[in-house]
């Protein structure tokens, strides 16, 4: 008998994160590409993992309601399914006009 | 009606814009614009710092135009926003509505700035007149109620 | 605030009205303009003649101008209305409000325009391509319709 | 006994009258000055002396709530007493902007 067969490593994927204004200086860059799990659905879902990995994303995202977050440069929602997005930035309500 | 939409650091003439919107027709009765500038606080503001999100402010502008667009019946529609260091008294964004008539030009210029507001991706930080640098300037409330208007 | 009301046969400039308006200050932050343009009418208009109350034109319009500036707290406001023969693409009416913010600018400008419709004494007559004389053009129920929601 | 004083001669007071577009048109005349009975209160009397002076009158105001008046350069209303405007405009409504 053969041992059991490995449990498969959770799938990842990678992904383009993009950060501006105050979320970028407190995330400390303003780009990066992550392989991010592929079972995260939603962006809340993102964002909780992205706290876990530091305390600059802790702090980016201390006040989670406050930062907006858009897949493929279309504004999202927190409940809103990541898809197959490549590029996810998040950001502070917009101040243009 | 293709929207013109340009996203630059460079300024912008109002009048080329709509020269060149109204160049060999006439068929258009009302031109709306609005411009909005850098104010210097009373002094305490040295520029304005715009940061945006390349690629998505374009798309960005456009899905508001277009919604606009399908909302009245307009013969064009032109926006500009700026970005980089702003300083006061210079212009910072353009919106121009030309159609037949003088109410959808009006709301069709309003709704864009409304939501250009809300929904580009754009982001003011204040350089003071006594060389520090201030703080991200904070989204209004009353901006989303503006904007939230036209779903009424 | 001392609202700029002219009454003219000669074109106007926006732009030079704008730059008048803007010039030496940065408190500025939105500046609505409504220019209103000569339409052609598919071709079959060759001009549109303008009569008007001389003395009257510039008090009535000063009086609209006074209650714009009561009601909104403005920095600068324009009005140009011209008369005589004005061919299609030609500018006829302009109307420029300058604000801390936009809100007021574009009520301002948007008011301005209603009550210059109904209140202001011009007439327009049309000029055919045809060579022929047309009639006096007929007033709106719109326009006075749109002059009436200031009051709700 | 001296005979009874001759009643007096109803009052008049000169009045300049300016016509504008097809209510011009019809009375035939851009302005006129006329004496005008100092008893007429107010415009619509104004409009009814007017009409019994000749056809013209009567063409310019065959539709009396159409025709607008001004009275020393302020919009007025059928009933606006006259006052002592010095000059009555009458004109079709306003078509500018």
């Amino acid at each position: 008998m053969n041992a059991a067969a490995p449990i498969p490593a959770t799938g990842t994927r990678p992904v383009r994160l993009v950060y501006f204004a105050w979320v970028r200086e407190r995330v400390g860059m303003a780009d990066e590409t992550l392989d991010v799990p592929a079972d995260l659905a939603t962006v809340a879902d993102l964002v909780r993992w992205l706290k876990a990995r530091g305390e600059n994303y802790q702090a980016a995202f201390a006040n989670e309601a406050v930062v907006r977050a858009a897949l493929d440069q279309v504004h999202a929602k927190p409940d809103s399914p990541l898809g197959n997005a490549r590029e996810i930035a998040f950001f502070p309500p917009m101040t243009g006009g | 009606m293709t929207p013109l939409i340009r996203i630059q650091r460079e300024d912008f003439s109002l009048q080329d814009e709509i020269d060149a919107l109204a160049a060999g027709r006439a068929d258009i009765g009302a031109v709306v614009s609005f411009i909005g500038l850098c104010r210097d606080e009373a002094g305490t503001l040295a520029a304005l710092e715009l940061e945006h999100y390349p690629g998505m402010a374009e798309a960005e502008i456009g899905r508001v135009a277009a919604e606009a667009a399908a909302r009245w019946p307009l013969i064009g529609l032109v926006a500009i926003h700026r970005y980089g260091l702003i300083r006061p008294g210079e212009q910072i964004v353009l919106v121009l509505a030309a159609s037949v008539h003088r109410r959808a030009a009006f709301e069709a210029a309003d709704f864009m700035m409304d939501y250009l507001k809300t929904r580009a991706p754009f982001w003011k930080r204040e350089h003071r007149a006594d060389g520090t640098l201030g703080g991200w300037v904070e989204a209004k409330a009353d901006d989303d109620d503006a904007a939230e208007r036209w779903n009424r």
